[in-house]
């Protein structure tokens, strides 16, 4: 019964917890993107705006909800939610720290779900996310909104085979899929983007495109689509859009971490120096890995304010005749790291 | 042999002779892929229940049954690519991707 | 220089390819075509230098390498009744793995684990003929520089000659017979491109065959010879279980009381033998070899009369073991060999074309070598090879030099006296005449006589082969002097425009003519037999049979004759064979440790191999006289018929005419191998042809009418409606399902 | 908040129900959806049913043991395929079709034959008995990753390298069968 008392626990925690960082996200954004572009960003509602977020949040409730009448109902009514979901689902295997030792003396991991093929399931769940967009794109029956949904699938198929190539590479180096299994290897050697610096280029990139954030952000590009596949949806419909896409970033960002950058592990080091064991050396992980998550969010934040959008032959381009072929080099270069035994 | 793998098993009879409904009456070519993509399924259904029941060594389970339903879904990723691109080109020729148009390979 | 044999073949090889590949592209001047090709085979001369003079030396410094690298080099040094020997394997090349072997033995059925391997081996007889043919190979390619100047062909000629050379030395060296086997069918290949070369011109005018007719004569022949040969050895190899020709005589003299006169022995040495008939001409396959006189002359030297054809003798040396054991298979070799030497020989009287003259003649002396090979002369019938070959080279290129001088023209009854506008030519070919036919202490006489006086002694000869012998050598010596006397005497028959122009060959053709003669005047010291040396009062000073002798010699005899039939032979004495002794004596001791009081039967038979009844001086005295009276005789008779000018030959013409003809027309064997072989065959092509026509094409076309028939049918399924194919599909499938699941 | 509340109850369903109530849930769930996509008439609610169906029989996978392949389903199945077909379904704009089918006979027949397939199957399924009843215990680690692979780089290596050629080569055909001229 502790077991399961355990993970509806740290179910819980991080279905609140990703909100809630998707909501000082939020703020993060404006205000990043008002000092990226020399203006004050939102600074009414508390102290430095922080309490932005909440304002807004006040307001995706209050507003009205229109549903058009043309729209395919189930259809449309679902896929927020199964955006999500998925967004939700991904995160569970995402490790965020070491084991927790409880006074009853129960070990718990801090990840949702340690799965053997844990990777794997990640890149499931958000090919799954891809039916949110979908459903959204051809249900509203806007063909701003279809042609969103179809840029998004395109975009995120492609994307999804240089994001997998990234993948199988820490898994040769590995030798195993399993997250944890991961951040033990690198923190047993060192991290793999010292090994491997184009794969995490390329799981860089293809984040970036699996989230469709700038500068692929594509299917919901302003000036030429609306506001793509969620034209039609308003009030708390819209926020959760808005709230997957923000959870896909953090979960995109902690895989890259995760496979990487040594996760949430501490340099054997730092930690015998600092004392550090048992559950503080387990909260010490978890701090480390909120800021290398925190550094990669900002960088989200920063590239999208920086960077002008790509055009979608283009965004095609970099695909499939850039990225999987690096990914593909890199996955070679991985095996003859393991087979000439460096790492 | 439990009840879950014969529930399985008759799982994808059934879903196989659904999809074999799909494919015959259908028009749509696309719809007929995806009831190919059925019946697939309940061939990979079977291929992984029965594996499970499978003595292998010391114990149940052989993995075979796993490999065979990797090979299937590589073929199934290469038919819905193919199949696509097919039903693609005829939809150029014909503006329609209805099978009853098609009846160019008669003798 | 032993562990790197094969620079020896890849000389030429090399030169064959920067001729062949540089020549073609006409990237070359005919000067350098010479030089590069000449170049290459005295390199291999040099090579095989090297390797002889420091296998002479001893093997000593070679054992610690055989030590090191058993699998790769394998060395004997000379030492007990084993003759000195090397072989090295430069890579392996058919992995045959575990074969299974049915062996005739008492082993019955096993399995052997084989790898036959790129091996060169060398010893004695290696060594000779690598000389012989380096040496021999390479006068003639400085002859050719003259004879071919000018020739359209010229560098397609050196290109050929240089392979040529190479296949020679693969084959002189190669260790087994697979490799042996690659130059047999290369100089094959050579011998026919090279009677080919001339291949649009008519080169019999009688039958109107061209140059490429006889090359394809020459090679189909030599086809059916060495199917014979590949299945003899397939036959050893499933005896044996392996191809090296080491282990094979290991073998068959580690067992002889098994293998002796075996069906098996015998069988394979017939077949190894219609293997070397179609080589090296005999009798029934050696039309070929009249034919083979369409390639230019050198070639016939070259070729066909000093190197290739000497391949059947050469291999039969090299099984030397293999016939010992075989009394039946020696048997038939000798009797061939002196069929074919007579035979020939009246062929080669009635000639007027100097080159085939000179080419029966060839197949004649070729007849001696395996009749002294039957009689168990190998020694003899190596050292008639070696010196045939100087002699007949010479001749060959003396008469090269009379054609290109005689407008062309091979017709003896266009010459006539020639002597005074070619005298280097007249010495030389003088002086090879002389040898061959047998003027006493020249090389011929040395040589053959010996073979001769073997066959008559030797305990596998018989009186009726000495006999034969002897006729043939009288008709050898007319027939030789009645060519010199056609060619170089009497009056010049020429046509006026020929007569004009006449005078001596180029220096480089005379200067190989005189090294040549010089050879055959002084090569037969090399081998002085035993019986001409004690007639002066000397030893044996045959140094030719003691380096010689070892590798040939019969061993593995299991010498146990009953003790006191052994001292009683009266006037048969060991022949002063220290093998031989050593093997007898070995084999008394054992026969004593094992405690046998009764000699076997079989045993009985084999001591008296490698043994030779030992003449007395006077019956050498004898046949030294016998083998001058042959010389005079057959001098005389050309003299007396040939020496006036051919008039008493003319007269003579009417009165037996009959008899010129069928001996100009080779006893009309040709055509008995055209209606005996050649007709039969067609006429069985024809039926399989009308076979196949009818039969066959028939139930191939009923087969296409069938197809439409059910085709007809079955399209009536096509509709082209997806839907349709999907429900037979289905059905088929559900049909399947019932009958397997049911 | 109903969204964050899904997960929750499926957990809370999965720790009180037992793997056999899960399986026939799932099951039922493959069987309707599975037919709501033959049934359909519009393709594209077909295709998010299909997705249903593909997910249903991944959780199924999952539930015997076959984590992997339930993981490779859903990625390969869900995440490529359907998408694909959905892909093309809106670069088509194939609506619904049409009414009017085949005739009553054809479809009769496709009945009759679904069935009698089903019923041979069915069938072929009774009469099925695997090598060995009890021993019961799964072995150690099956289904995992590595012990697929170790049965497809040893035992299943060429028919694994001839699948990813036939892979190549399908994808060389797709690209130039969609291509719209031959000539770019």
């Amino acid at each position: 019964m502790g077991v399961v008392i355990a993970a509806l626990t740290k179910v819980l925690l991080v279905a609140l917890v990703l909100p809630l960082a998707v909501s000082i996200m939020t703020w993060v954004e404006r205000r990043g993107s008002g000092i990226i572009q020399m203006r004050l960003g939102p600074n009414r509602v508390g102290p430095f705006g922080v309490l932005q977020p909440v304002a807004d949040g006040i307001q995706f409730f209050f507003k009205e909800d229109i549903v058009s009448p043309f729209v395919h109902k189930p259809t449309y009514l679902m896929a927020p939610a199964v955006a999500m979901m998925a967004a939700f689902i991904a995160f569970a295997v995402i490790p965020f720290g070491g084991t927790l030792t409880l006074t009853s003396g129960q070990q718990v991991k801090l990840v949702i779900a340690d799965f053997d093929a844990g990777v794997l399931f990640l890149l499931a769940a958000s090919s799954v996310g891809v039916y949110g967009v979908i459903m959204a794109g051809w249900s509203s029956n806007n063909k701003y909104a279809q042609l969103g949904g179809l840029r998004s699938s395109s975009q995120m198929i492609s994307y999804e085979l240089s994001f997998g190539l990234a993948v199988i590479a820490v898994a040769v180096l590995a030798g195993s899929l399993r997250p944890i299994a991961i951040v033990e290897a690198q923190a047993a050697s060192w991290w793999y983007v010292v090994y491997m610096p184009v794969g995490a280029l390329v799981l860089l990139i293809s984040g970036f495109a699996e989230t469709n954030r700038l500068p692929f952000d594509l299917p919901e590009a302003e000036s030429e689509l609306v506001a793509g596949y969620h034209t039609e949806y308003s009030s708390m419909k819209f926020a959760l859009f808005f709230m997957a896409e923000y959870i896909n970033m953090i979960t995109s960002a902690a895989l890259l971490v995760t496979l990487y950058l040594g996760g949430y592990s501490v340099p054997a080091f730092v930690s015998s120096s600092l004392g550090l064991e048992g559950n503080w050396l387990t909260f010490a992980q978890l701090i480390v890995f909120v800021l290398k998550v925190s550094f990669f969010m900002w960088l989200f934040v920063w590239v999208r304010w920086t960077l002008p959008r790509f055009r979608f032959d283009q965004l095609l381009q970099i695909g499939w005749k850039a990225l999987i072929p690096l990914g593909f080099l890199n996955v070679i270069w991985a095996a003859v790291l393991v087979w000439l035994g460096w790492v | 042999m439990s009840e879950a793998t014969t529930f399985c098993l008759i799982v994808s009879a059934v879903l196989f002779g659904i999809g074999t409904l799909g494919v015959l009456p259908r028009r749509s070519a696309i719809t007929i892929l995806m009831s190919i993509e059925i019946m697939l399924n309940a061939g990979n259904l079977a291929l992984i229940a029965v594996s499970r029941v499978l003595p292998g060594q010391g114990g149940l389970g052989l993995v075979d049954g796993h490999v065979f339903v990797l090979f299937v879904l590589a073929i199934a990723a290469a038919e819905a690519a193919v199949g696509l691109a097919i039903v693609l080109a005829l939809y150029r020729l014909k503006r329609s991707t209805d099978i009853e148009v098609l009846r160019l390979l008669r003798w | 220089m032993l562990p790197y044999l094969l620079l020896i073949p890849l000389a030429p090889l090399l030169g064959f390819v920067l001729v062949g590949v540089l020549g073609a592209s006409g990237l070359l001047t005919d000067r350098w075509v010479h030089r590069i090709a000449v170049a290459a085979s005295l390199a291999a001369l040099v090579f095989s230098c090297a390797a002889v003079w420091e296998f002479s030396s001893g093997l000593d410094h070679l054992v610690p390498l055989a030590e090191e690298d058993p699998g790769r080099f394998l060395v004997q040094p000379d030492e007990g009744d084993s003759p000195a020997r090397f072989s090295v394997t430069y890579a392996p090349w058919i992995p045959l793995g575990d074969t299974l072997l049915r062996g005739w033995s008492s082993t019955g059925e096993r399995t052997a684990s084989l790898t036959v391997g790129w091996t060169l081996s060398f010893d004695a007889l290696t060594a000779i003929m690598l000389l012989v043919v380096a040496g021999v190979g390479t006068l003639i390619h400085v002859y050719s520089i003259g004879y071919m100047a000018g020739d359209p062909g010229y560098s397609r000629f050196f290109a050929y000659m240089n392979l040529f050379m190479a296949m020679m030395l693969t084959l002189v060296l190669g260790g087994n017979i697979l490799v042996m086997f690659i130059g047999w069918e290369g100089v094959g290949l050579c011998s026919f491109l090279l009677i080919s070369y001339y291949y649009d011109q008519v080169f019999d005018r009688e039958s109107g065959l061209t140059c490429a007719d006889a090359g394809r004569k020459a090679f189909i022949t030599n086809r059916i010879g060495d199917m014979a040969f590949v299945l003899g050895g397939l036959l050893l190899l499933i005896t044996f279980g392996t191809f090296d020709f080491y282990a094979i005589s290991d073998a068959i003299d580690g067992s002889s009381e098994f293998w002796y006169a075996s069906l098996l022995l015998t069988g394979v040495g017939l077949l190894l033998f219609i293997g070397a008939t179609g080589k090296s001409a005999q009798i029934p396959l050696y039309v070929w070899l009249p034919d083979a006189m369409a390639g230019p002359t050198p070639v016939s030297a070259l070729i066909h009369a000093a190197t290739m054809v000497t391949a059947g003798v050469y291999m039969l040396a090299r099984m030397s073991s293999l016939f010992w054991h075989a009394p039946g298979a020696m048997l038939v070799v000798a009797v061939v060999g002196c069929l074919t030497a007579v035979f020939a020989a009246t062929m080669g009287m009635a000639q007027y074309d100097i080159k085939k003259a000179l080419a029966y003649s060839t197949v004649s002396q070729l007849g001696y070598m395996f009749l002294g090979a039957g009689v168990g002369a190998f020694v003899a019938a190596i050292f008639h090879l070696v010196t045939h070959a100087f002699f007949k080279a010479c001749l060959f290129l003396g008469s090269g030099s009379v054609i290109l001088r005689a407008g062309h023209s091979n017709d003896m009854r266009l010459y006539g006296g020639l002597k005074k506008w070619m005298p280097v030519t007249y010495a030389t070919f003088l002086i090879s005449t002389l040898a061959i036919a047998g003027f006493p202490l020249m090389s011929g006489f040395m040589s053959k006589d010996e073979i001769l006086a073997r066959s008559l002694f030797s305990t596998r000869g018989h009186t009726l082969l000495w006999l034969f012998g002897t006729f043939g050598a009288v008709m050898t010596s007319f027939y030789m002097f009645r060519a010199v006397y056609m060619t170089f005497h009497g009056e010049n028959r020429s046509p006026e425009w020929v007569r004009h122009q006449l005078k001596e060959s180029p220096r480089v053709m005379t200067g190989v003519l005189a090294v040549l003669a010089a050879g055959a005047l002084f090569v037969g010291f090399l081998g002085v037999p035993e019986g001409v040396s004690k007639l002066v009062g000397l030893g044996n000073v045959n140094w030719f049979e003691h380096q010689l002798h070892p590798v040939v010699a019969a061993r593995g005899v299991v010498a146990a004759a009953s003790h006191g039939e052994h001292g009683g032979q009266a006037g048969v004495d060991t022949h002063e064979d220290p093998a031989a002794d050593s093997a007898y004596a070995s084999a008394l001791t054992a026969d004593e440790a094992t405690g046998h009081g009764e000699p076997q039967a079989l045993e009985i038979d084999v001591i008296r191999e490698g043994l030779v009844a030992h003449p007395t001086l006077g019956q050498e005295w004898a046949l030294f006289g016998v083998g001058l009276g042959v010389f005079l005789a057959g001098l005389g008779l050309a003299s007396w018929a040939y020496g006036n000018n051919m008039r008493r030959a003319a007269a003579m013409a009417g009165s037996l005419g009959f008899v010129r003809r069928l001996l100009h027309r080779k006893w009309f064997v040709d055509e008995l191998y055209d209606k005996l072989v050649i007709g039969p065959f067609k006429a069985l092509c024809r039926g399989a042809d009308a076979i196949d026509r009818t039969v066959v094409d028939g139930a191939v076309n009923l087969a296409g009418i069938l197809t439409e028939i059910s085709g007809q049918v079955i399209k009536l399924f096509q509709t082209g409606v997806v839907r349709h194919y999907a429900v037979w599909l289905l059905a088929g499938t559900v049909l399947v399902l019932w009958i397997v699941m049911g | 908040m109903d969204a964050l509340l899904t997960p929750a109850c499926c957990v809370a369903l999965a720790a009180i129900t037992a793997v056999e109530a899960k399986l026939y849930i799932a099951g039922i769930v493959a069987l309707v959806s599975g037919l709501v996509v033959v049934m359909h008439r519009n393709s594209v609610i077909g295709a998010l049913f299909l997705v249903l169906n593909l997910l249903s029989v991944a959780v199924m996978f999952a539930l015997l043991d076959a984590y992997f392949m339930a993981v490779l389903q859903v990625l390969i199945y869900a995440g490529a395929i359907v998408v694909l077909i959905i892909f093309v379904l809106m670069l088509l704009n194939v609506g619904r079709e049409p009414r009017g089918g085949p005739g009553l006979g054809v479809r009769l027949m496709a009945l009759l034959l679904g069935l009698a397939m089903v019923f041979a199957l069915v069938r072929a399924v009774r009469s099925f008995t695997p090598g060995s009843e009890d021993g019961g215990v799964l072995t150690e680690g099956y289904g995992t990753v590595s012990q697929l692979g170790e049965a497809l780089f040893n035992q299943y290596f060429y028919p694994f390298e001839v699948v990813s050629l036939a892979l190549v080569a399908a994808m060389a055909g797709a690209v130039l069968l969609a291509k719209r001229y031959l000539e770019d």
